[in-house]
């Protein structure tokens, strides 16, 4: 198993986006896309929380968002787990971060492993 | 008569009026300064925290807490879902098991509530959020709930107003930079109105 | 007028998603979607030719990408405008970076003004 | 018989060829590195050149690498596009609007190519791209174009051959850090095989 992935977005287009060029570099990593709420812009909880079940394959999940709420949504999910080796939000352009994210995953990384290769995104091109 | 649950539960109800009548405005604030939507998230969420008390009136203060929180975060689409479903939460379990609440326990609820959007959203005083009226509030002392609750809206209603010269440094408002600078934020303005209503409910009791 | 922007991405879902979320801040704004190549994934230079001509408000385009090939068309289309005057590549983080620049544009800030926002997207939140 | 637009037209047509013998190798390079695209980027790339060429046979050299260079930037949807195109582009500027090319121009061809992909790219001898193969064909000389670009061919080949033990440092397979080691990288590779095809053309001329 590798790492899995959760994208929360306001936009259920944006996220799933993100899942499909960041699948590009990683075809064994599940990416799930956690975007959009009831129809529309916003962020979903559940949306969230079931992601990360989809996600979860035993070696951790890491989630990255986009702006404001999604940021919060995802820590509030990841809190309601009790436990922090299962899920990690993770501070990083979220387009970058996640194309990392999942590359390093795809390698076989470790959550830590995969959460730093997020965190240095944006230095590679 | 004392505050239990079916006083809180009230109270919860009469505040979602509040804010379906408030909807537009806080619509425009958030237009101002954020994508439109904070008046039309609470006035939905609110709606449904009203049928889930509906449905089934929790038996203690704290249980009446926690449903709003749980509610709120589930069917609020932006930062006011987490931000006062935390907080709601955080009061809940200030008040614990009590049947009915104190002067102490709310002041409690209030501090706790503060900590909770504090812990969610990093905010502090003067970055232009529902900080800045949260926590004056929970600084606010009386001898019984009713004054309490009014000196915690009086305060609110100030650091709402406090709010419109800042620079916004958290939420999307920060995006605006300068711009931010003479609009009124509309979180700070929902807590405000919701420890309004709260206050009014308590003087009724 | 404002500032126009396009969003450049391998995926088209990933370009909408992105305009619908800093379009929810910036009304006025002119956003385009400059997403996806020949129905799949990659990056399609006509679409961003075209989509800086939509965007084009006689205030200047900025161009957002996600990764790799997306900056080299974006710079290719800009250079075949011959004029640097009239739009401008930002390397930005994508999705912060077109919030900020699209509430960059919303406020009347100049071409110039945009870029920096976008620039900075990544301190704010 | 002098190396004529048709000659080049044809030269290109042969490479197209060589360019879909070798899709599948392409992609498995691609696909260790990248997104698996790279051999059906220029396959499909390098047939609507052949169907451009077929409709019209550009007059000089020069402009049957313009054409090149314009359906290769609007047909490849990754980097090869704008990179092999550029490098195209910049290859017919060098060689203006002469009726043959001479070693001479064909030297000045090559290293305008490099400097397309270098100028579009921003990558360094040693980043692991087709930079590592296009550098030193740019650099080999020869009194006739045969030997010119077959000693090209050679240098691009072991250029090429040297990406294996480098971390790459641009493109997609940056995102791969010490894994990329031991991978041939793609469009390296897609340089030598261009670069090899061409030689073969100007043998038979
Ligand atoms: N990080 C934060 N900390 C505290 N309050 C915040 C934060 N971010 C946003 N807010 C509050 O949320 C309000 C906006 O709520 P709302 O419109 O519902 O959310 P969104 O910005 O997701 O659309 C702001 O006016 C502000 O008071
Ligand atoms: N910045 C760059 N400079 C030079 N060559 C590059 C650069 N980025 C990518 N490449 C080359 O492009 C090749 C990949 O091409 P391709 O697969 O068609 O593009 P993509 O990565 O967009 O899928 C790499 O093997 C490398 O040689
Ligand atoms: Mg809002
Ligand atoms: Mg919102
Ligand atoms: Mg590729
Ligand atoms: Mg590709």
């Amino acid at each position: 198993m590798t790492v899995g992935i959760v994208i929360v977005s306001h936009s259920a287009a944006l996220a799933a986006g993100v899942v499909e060029v960041a699948a590009a570099m990683a075809p064994d990593v599940v990416l799930v896309a956690a975007g959009g709420f009831d129809g529309g812009l916003g962020t979903d909880i559940d949306l969230v929380s079931n992601g990360i079940a989809a996600a979860q394959g035993g070696d951790g999940v890491v989630l990255l968002y986009d702006i404001g709420s999604a940021k919060m949504v995802a820590d509030l999910a990841v809190e309601m787990l009790g436990d922090p080796e299962q899920a990690a939000v993770v501070d990083a352009p979220l387009v970058e971060g996640a194309v990392a994210s999942a590359v390093a995953a795809q390698g076989g990384a470790t959550l830590d492993e995969v959460l730093s290769a997020a965190a240095s995104a944006l230095n590679l091109e | 008569m004392g505050c239990d649950a079916r006083s809180v539960a009230a109270a919860v109800v009469a505040a979602a009026g509040v804010v379906g009548e408030h909807r537009d405005e806080l619509v425009r604030l958030d237009q101002a300064m954020g994508d439109a939507d904070h008046g039309e998230n609470l006035r939905r969420g609110f709606g449904f925290v009203v049928s889930a008390l509906d449905e089934s009136t929790p038996d203690t203060p704290g249980a009446v807490l926690k449903l709003v929180a749980s509610v709120l975060i589930s069917k609020v689409g932006g930062a006011a879902g987490p931000l006062f479903g935390t907080s709601f939460l955080r009061a809940a379990g200030a008040v614990g098991a009590a049947e009915e609440l104190t002067p102490e326990l709310v002041s409690a609820a209030l501090g706790a509530a503060l900590g909770g959007v504090v812990a969610r959203g990093k905010a502090e005083l003067g970055d232009k959020t529902m900080v800045d009226a949260l926590a004056p509030a929970a600084s606010a002392r009386g001898a019984d709930i009713p004054t309490l609750l009014t000196a915690a809206a009086i305060a609110a209603d100030a650091g709402a107003e406090s709010t419109i010269p800042l620079v916004a440094r958290k939420g999307r408002a920060s995006y605006l930079g300068e711009r931010a600078i003479g609009h009124l934020d509309p979180g700070a303005r929902s807590v405000a109105l919701l420890l309004r209503s709260f206050a009014n409910s308590a003087m009724g009791l």
